[in-house]
């Protein structure tokens, strides 16, 4: 029977219509796939479910009875439980208030601190995650802090479990885990509504399938037995979406551009070997954790190096900071972290995508030694060619980055290392929660820039996303390189190989 | 045993050490005088008023936002109280109850504005500060306003066994309730919730308008007390009461280790730098220093051990997952 | 005849001495016709020392049958506000400025923006640092005499010998400054008989702060204190306080005569204040002010210094002293009536 | 110039059935404009006292005046929007105007400097302590708040030393030649074969002016202003896009120190005298004349001209209730109404062009 309903919804944003008489149909023991393009209303959706946005039309029905929830505080009463897409813990406090915070317990007016601990590690046991209560969520890792997130949901003895792409920021072994989870509510007879990007996933734990596009939703409830990955990429994308196809790329026989060789860094990395030729795109493939990142950030001084040497174009450098790797060195390092240091959300486009350049655009002004300005011709010219180019659809340069979606959002932090024409560019989780056709989009553009000969660093715990683009895949665990992978583009086969060096036995540490 | 270490780590324990060092000292440069109960005394006299301003400036740092009007609604409350006593013929009681509810309203106003007008709290305490010192002038104008009730006065001098003055033993109950209120209760931790991640707190259905007003209304609230502390103990009010607490009630808190972005409820912290600011004092008497040497030497510390003290946090800082929005310093919570 | 023994007093009565000679003027200058002069007083800021100008302002008015008088003390002790209040007034028609200079390192500056524009300008109750005036009288008290007479005072109580400490305002102005000298001087004329602690500056801020630095004076010094000079009100109000409560035997010496002051006098807490004479610096300068706005008269010599008096009141003139003080305000008038040559 | 890019790319990158992303509104019609919005009260409050009192209008006595310390109180407020350009806060901006004067007075006193030379003198040493500020700061990451509070202590405590030390009367009194003038010369003194300036208009302004030019050039038109604006609005993404963002603190923070010592330096020049008070008053109207204007708290965005309106406002109305007579018992009550309300009307310009499916700025 049918927990949970919304019928007709409607939701208006200035200048936005997000939702446009949306219809979503929640059964009892079902798990319920919600797809849609970035902006297509999932995340709208889900808010105005729990209460966050009032409802502009349309009513909401929890077991037939209408129900308008003034605030998230009364849908969670209501037994609707919720992980958003945004993080969602508070920095202070132990994982055990946190996953109580909607609903703390108290006795004789105060806190129960002892209640706290026992109801939250009932909730950390469902999830078989041992983390003790009392520690305070400051030092979790992106995993544990997304699956703390999962039992803060379930906390509230929810009976309707909304999951916001909660698979976007952890890796397939994680994600098992959750869906151990959601099989076990599946068979209490609960209801849960899954969002994600990763269609494998989709087809993996849910029954049925809402598609939204542009707010609207063009199929309502559909039997996912019966739909293939196609017709389901085609609903979303609003017409017949083929298979990406790329054209062979061969890697030159070159020295590499960039080279590393028994590197230690002070965040924890053990003698790490790591080569990347022009025209390569070497994959780095490793558990939320592993270290790729920090390597990275490593590489471009923001950590400090301890061992092993860095050889760029051959020659031993010690970098700084980002600008000296830009300046001296042409490398570029697109982030994982795309709204904290991927773009200036409260910027315009044009800035987020010329400030790599302002140096190459300076003019002198007059004589004066030292005083020079940044000609605007120039650099709106210069940013109109990117925008054009990588299909930034925007109404204009000037509009602020908050106000685009992911999609665009994570070109426009792109666009500034093509522009800075860079030579090495190190590209992190590139594609976490851009829809399919984005996706495909920048699947074929790292390719192309392959084949244009820029040496590619691609970090990501996508593994279809590393199939289709690496040409080898070095795995990491722990900090530490754990072997090496030539990638002969076949899922199966890879996928196999990858996952077993990532659990082969650690090798005795050097 | 865990917690135990943690605590060990925390700015509070450096203060404690510091301060506990720093009190020895003065006890030996004094050749033990400090310890007479009269010096005591006097000693902790004198730290009730800055406790109770420092507690009232963390509570709204605790939810991300700074209260630039303490010394002008402690001195509004005083001057209101000594009027309503002196020139009405309030009695005590009910002359104190009056005061301490309008500094609370004061607060409340505060909280009001800032959620209703989405002002920043910045701006919004600047202009209640300039509104509640014409106040306060309008009240008293330049006379100093003593002629209350004797019983008051002795109550601020009153001190058990000649050496814990009563103000001061109420300022400590003051900080007590703050802390259980902040630590243990629902309303106290989802103030700190919304200081510590706005966004976060709001998608747990918590409200941070209400957080924001609670907040300041609790920082009006506190600074009652401390306008009823200061009536009581001091020679009479004037239209200066006040006019010294507003870089006393941040190097309090600030010092005792509050993030200025909000969501750390440090009551213990703050108590202790209150003392260490004191001990100052005292030293400056001790050895008749010029203020300006003081002024002087404690921004040099302050500054030298915050410096220190953050080195050590900043380590840590990359490489936690959870991080409260970089909210600007003064920035609203919305 | 001041019975005062500074510099600038003497002047005074020196010069009123040649012209007595010459045979010119003397006795009060009468005011043909005041109608036309709009005076402004105007203090540094909010003060009790201040209050009784407001009233003495009105009197200037019916006495003197003034065009209009204004009290404003909307200065709040910064320079650059108390010029901006000036400037106001002068546009709204006001052209003779009795002035209390926030800051007397700056306050010629002002003087002379006025008087090039033709007004005339008295500085009261504080004259200009430096050895130049651009007022064209200053009439004010000697904080040096006064600070002497205080600490005088002070020797007196405690019979001759001891410690004494001064407790006293803003350190970095020049008054505060004149204050300072003005101790030393009346303690290094005991040879030795009186030391002093060092001076405590910076507590008139506010009164907690003034209390506070009180109570740990007297906590950490107060056994080898007998005396306290205080040459700033709330540090004055803050110590008889506090020397009353902690029952040590210290004689307190204060300054003005705010009713709270007097009551301390009356009970026997305070041994002593030190009195300036606001009334007469109000009513003799709101007569000059007239007589000078009205081009009536000018000054004999411009920028001439006049000590407007202080006296020492005790519990046994706390009665009687305002006669004195009215005498001296009379023999003022005189004093400039020489100063004056008038058509 | 073209990117790397291919047409293969190109073409897979364009989505011609993608919505174009619309701005969240669109155009900001003008009466949401703070700007404007400011511009309009200051005209209407001025024109309102002018009614009431026509002495509003004395060029000597009013205008002048008031334009000398709109123009100071610009140049303080300029002073804090360059620490508020990065999201920082200068708390200590009045006593580096003192810090820095007081160098000057040295200058001027003991070494005879000539009034421009003490100037320049003076500003060296304010961007120097700005800029130690400022290493503290990006050195250690502690919170700007503090560290310029805990400057301020130390300033507060160093200054009066010097001063009780150096002199006898606690100020510098030694006027170098030209600074009477340039106190009380106006444009009337500056003539172009017979036709002359306003004497309404004070000398004094035409540092204000400079000020906001250079200002509003560097932030409007070079990298060191991009980068400024950029660090504001995120550190951790501006550093990882190769702006020097400790240098950048720096930087800031040495402009701020620069701006209060000129302000100083107006100060000095427009009452008299040297002294350590100087700046006292500076704190708050430093902050109420960005925000007005417009320069967020948080960072990343300023205003040059709100800056000025909004110091403007806060003179003007000052100066109005003063010839009103408004008598010190109600003239701050006044003044702090006022101001809500101002900032109050501002915000509801917002909401309603808010709802007009607009976005402010
Ligand atoms: N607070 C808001 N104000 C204005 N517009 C908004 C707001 N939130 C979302 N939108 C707009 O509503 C539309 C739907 O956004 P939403 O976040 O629901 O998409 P989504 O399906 O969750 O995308 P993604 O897959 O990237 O999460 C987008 O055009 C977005 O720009
Ligand atoms: N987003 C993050 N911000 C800060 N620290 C992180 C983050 N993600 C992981 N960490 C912590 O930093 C260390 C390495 O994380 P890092 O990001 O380098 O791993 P990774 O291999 O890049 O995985 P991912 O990028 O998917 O998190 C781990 O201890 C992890 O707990
Ligand atoms: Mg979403
Ligand atoms: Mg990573």
């Amino acid at each position: 029977m049918t927990l949970f309903e919304a019928s007709e919804v409607d939701k208006l944003f200035p200048g936005v219509r997000a939702l446009d008489g949306v219809t979503l149909k929640l059964e009892a023991g079902s798990v319920h796939a919600l797809l849609g393009e970035n902006g297509a209303g999932k995340s709208t959706l889900i808010k105005v479910i729990t209460g966050l946005y009032k409802p502009d039309g349309g009513r909401l029905l929890l077991d037939g009875q209408p129900v308008a929830f003034g605030s998230p505080h009364e849908s969670a009463s209501a037994g609707i439980g919720v992980v958003h897409q945004e993080r969602n813990l508070i920095p202070g406090f132990t994982v055990g208030e946190n996953i109580l915070l909607q609903k703390l317990p108290t006795s004789r007016g105060l806190v129960d601190r002892g209640r706290i601990r026992s109801e939250a590690s009932r909730w950390l046991a469902e999830l078989d995650l041992d983390l003790d209560p009392d520690l305070p969520v400051t030092e979790l890792s992106v995993a544990q802090a997304q699956l703390v997130e999962i039992a803060k949901a379930l906390s509230v003895e929810s009976r309707v479990l909304l999951l916001d792409e909660p698979t976007a920021s952890i890796t397939p072994n994680e994600a098992e885990r959750l869906f151990r989870v959601v099989a076990k509510l599946k068979n209490d007879g609960r209801s849960v509504l899954f969002v994600s990007h990763k269609l494998e996933e989709v087809f993996q734990i849910c029954d049925t399938v809402t598609v939204l596009r542009d707010g609207s939703s063009v199929l309502e409830s559909g039997a996912l037995s019966d739909l293939t990955r196609d017709q389901v990429v085609d609903l979303m994308v609003g017409r017949v979406h083929e298979a990406l196809k790329l054209p062979p790329r061969t890697v030159p026989e070159a020295a590499p551009l960039l080279e590393l060789s028994g590197v230690g860094t002070a965040t924890g990395h053990v003698d790490v070997d790591l080569s990347v030729r022009p025209g390569e795109i070497v994959g780095l493939y490793g558990l939320v954790g592993a270290g790729r990142s920090e390597l990275a950030k490593a590489l471009l001084g923001l950590d400090r190096i301890t061992a092993g040497e860095v050889r760029v174009r051959g020659e031993v450098v010690r970098i700084r900071n980002v600008r000296d790797a830009l300046k001296n060195h042409k490398i570029g390092y697109v982030t994982e972290n795309r709204k904290e240091e991927g773009v200036f959300l409260e910027q315009s486009v044009s800035r987020n995508i010329a400030v790599t350049v302002w140096d190459r655009l300076l003019k002198r002004l007059g004589w004066i030694p030292g005083l020079s300005y940044v000609p605007r011709k120039a650099e709106s010219a210069l940013v109109a060619d990117y925008v054009e180019q990588l299909g930034i659809r925007i109404a204009s340069a000037e509009q602020l980055a908050g106000t685009l979606s992911g999609g665009n959002q994570q070109k426009v932090s792109l666009a500034k290392w093509l522009a800075a024409k860079t030579e090495i560019l190190i590209i992190d989780e590139p594609t976490v929660g851009i829809d399919v056709r984005t996706k495909d989009a920048f699947h074929t553009l790292i390719w192309d820039l392959a084949a244009n000969g820029l040496a590619i660093l691609l970090i990501t715990s996508d593994l279809p996303e590393m199939i289709t683009l690496a040409d080898r895949v070095v795995v990491m665990r722990d900090h530490r390189v754990r072997g090496e992978v030539a990638n002969d583009h076949d899922y199966d086969t890879m996928s196999q190989q990858v996952i077993r060096l990532i659990h082969a036995e650690a090798p005795a540490p050097a | 045993m865990k917690s135990l270490l943690r605590f060990a780590r925390t700015t509070e324990m450096t203060l404690l050490a510091i301060g506990v060092v720093f009190f020895v000292f003065l006890v030996i440069a004094s050749h033990g005088d400090l310890l007479e109960a009269n010096s005591l005394r006097v000693l902790l006299q004198f730290l009730a008023v800055p406790v109770l301003i420092g507690l009232a400036q963390m509570v709204v740092l605790a939810v991300g936002q700074l209260n630039l009007a303490v010394g002008a609604v402690g001195g509004f409350a005083a001057c209101a109280m000594g009027v309503l006593m002196a020139d009405h013929g309030v009695p005590v009681p009910l002359a104190l109850l009056i005061g301490f509810l309008l500094a609370s309203l004061a607060g409340l106003a505060n909280g009001l504005l800032v959620v209703l007008t989405r002002i920043n709290g910045f701006i919004v305490t600047l202009a209640t500060m300039t509104v509640l010192l014409g106040v306060q002038y309008r009240l008293v104008g330049t006379r100093t306003v003593d002629a209350y009730p004797q019983g008051l006065k002795s109550f601020g001098s009153y001190a058990v066994f000649g050496v814990l003055p009563l103000i001061f033993l109420v300022a400590l109950v003051v900080a007590g309730l703050l802390a259980v209120m902040l630590r243990r209760t629902v309303p106290g931790r989802q103030l700190l919730a919304s200081g510590g991640n706005p966004i976060a707190a709001r998608l747990s259905g918590i409200s941070n308008d209400r957080s924001v007003i609670i907040a300041h209304t609790l920082s009006g609230a506190i600074l009652g007390v401390a306008a009823i502390l200061t009536i009581a103990s001091s020679p009479g009010v004037n239209k200066s009461i006040g006019g010294d607490w507003l870089l006393p009630s941040f190097a309090a808190p600030i010092i005792g280790g509050a993030l200025l972005t909000g969501g750390s409820a440090v009551v213990l912290g703050t108590v202790l730098a209150a003392f260490i600011v004191r001990f100052v004092d005292t030293a400056r008497a001790e050895f008749s220093l010029e203020p300006s040497w003081v002024n002087f030497v404690v921004g040099t510390v302050v500054l030298g051990s915050v410096v220190l003290g953050q080195v050590r946090t900043r380590r840590q800082e990359r490489r936690t997952v959870v991080k409260a929005p970089d909210a600007a310093v003064a920035g609203g919570v919305s | 005849a001041t019975g005062c023994s500074t510099k600038s007093s003497n002047d005074a009565t020196g010069t009123s001495g040649d012209d007595a000679s010459t045979g010119t003027s003397s006795g009060p200058v009468e005011l043909k016709d005041g109608s036309s002069v709009k005076l402004a007083l105007i203090p540094g800021g909010a003060h009790p020392y201040f209050q009784p100008w407001k009233t003495t302002a009105e009197q200037d008015k019916t006495d003197f049958k003034l065009g209009g008088v204004t009290f404003n003390e909307t200065g709040e002790w910064d320079q650059g506000k108390q010029n901006n209040v000036i400037n106001s007034l002068a546009a709204q028609g006001y052209n003779a400025f009795g002035i209390f200079g926030v800051s007397p390192t700056d306050i010629n500056s002002t003087f002379e923006d006025l008087k090039s524009k033709g007004f005339a300008v008295g500085s009261l109750a504080s004259c200009p640092a430096g050895d130049t005036n651009s007022a064209d009288f200053c009439l004010s008290t000697d904080v040096e005499a006064a600070a002497y007479k205080a600490t005088k005072a002070t020797i007196e109580a405690i019979g001759g010998e001891g410690t004494i400490v001064h407790l006293t305002g803003n350190n970095v102005d020049s008054n505060t400054q004149r204050r300072i000298a003005g101790v030393k001087t009346a303690i290094a004329e005991t040879n030795g008989k009186v030391t002093e602690l060092p001076v405590i500056t910076d507590i008139d801020k506010d009164l907690q702060t003034a209390q506070k630095a009180v109570a740990d004076l007297l906590a950490s010094k107060g056994k080898e204190i007998k005396g306290i000079v205080t040459t700033a009100y709330n540090p004055a109000v803050a110590a008889a306080d506090g020397v009353a409560s902690s029952k040590l035997p210290i004689k307190v010496v204060a300054i003005d005569d705010d009713a709270k002051i007097l009551s301390g006098i009356k009970s026997g807490g305070v041994a002593a204040t030190v009195t300036q004479n606001p009334v007469g610096q109000a009513y003799v300068g709101g007569w000059l002010l007239a007589l000078l706005g009205s081009k009536q008269c000018t000054m004999k010599t411009p920028g001439v210094i006049v000590d407007s008096g202080s006296f020492v009141v005790t519990k046994a003139n706390v009665d009687t002293y305002d006669a004195e003080r009215k005498a001296k305000t009379t023999e003022l008038q005189k004093d400039f009536a020489a100063q004056l040559s008038c058509k | 110039m073209s990117a790397p890019v291919s047409e293969t790319a190109t073409a897979a990158l364009q989505e011609p059935d993608a919505p174009v992303e619309q701005p969240r509104g669109g155009r900001t019609p003008w009466w949401a404009n703070q700007r404007i919005g400011l511009l309009i009260l200051v005209v209407a409050l001025s024109a309102l006292f002018g009614i009431l009192r026509p002495a509003f209008f004395n060029q000597q006595l009013v205008v002048f005046p008031l334009l000398r310390d709109i123009a100071m109180f610009t140049v303080v407020g300029l002073a804090q929007m360059c620490v508020l350009s990065i999201g920082h806060m200068n708390l200590a901006v009045g006593r580096m105007a003192a810090f820095s004067m007081m160098i000057t007075g040295i200058s001027y006193d003991l070494w005879h400097f000539s009034l421009y030379a003490g100037l320049l003198v003076g500003l060296v040493a304010g961007t120097a302590i700005g800029a130690l500020a400022g290493w503290v700061i990006a050195r250690t990451g502690v919170n700007s708040f503090v560290v310029t509070l805990a400057l301020d202590f130390l300033l507060l405590g160093l200054i009066p030393l010097v001063y009780t030390g150096l002199t006898d009367n606690a100020a510098f009194v030694t006027k170098p030649p030209g600074m009477r003038e340039l106190r009380n010369y106006s444009l009337a003194d500056v003539c172009i074969g017979n036709v002359c300036g306003s004497p309404a208009v004070p000398q004094l302004a035409m540092f204000a002016v400079i000020a906001m030019v250079v200002v509003g050039w560097i932030y409007s038109r070079t990298k060191l202003g991009r980068e400024l604006l950029m660090t504001g609005t995120s550190v951790k993404a501006a550093e990882l896009s190769g702006i020097p963002t400790a240098r950048r603190v720096i930087t800031a923070h040495a402009m701020s120190g620069c701006l209060a010592a000129l302000a100083g330096f107006m100060l000095a020049v427009s009452t008299g005298s040297i002294k350590a008070t100087i700046g006292e008053e500076f704190m708050l109207p430093s902050f109420l004349g960005p925000i007005l204007g417009g320069t967020l708290l948080a960072g990343g965005f300023i205003s040059v001209w709100g800056t000025l309106l909004g110091t403007a406002l806060t003179s003007v109305i000052r100066k109005g209730l003063d010839l009103l007579g408004v008598g010190l018992e109600s003239l701050n009550i006044y003044l702090g109404l006022i101001l809500l309300v101002a900032l109050s009307t501002d915000r509801f310009r917002t909401v309603l062009s808010d709802r007009q499916g607009v976005k402010e700025r």
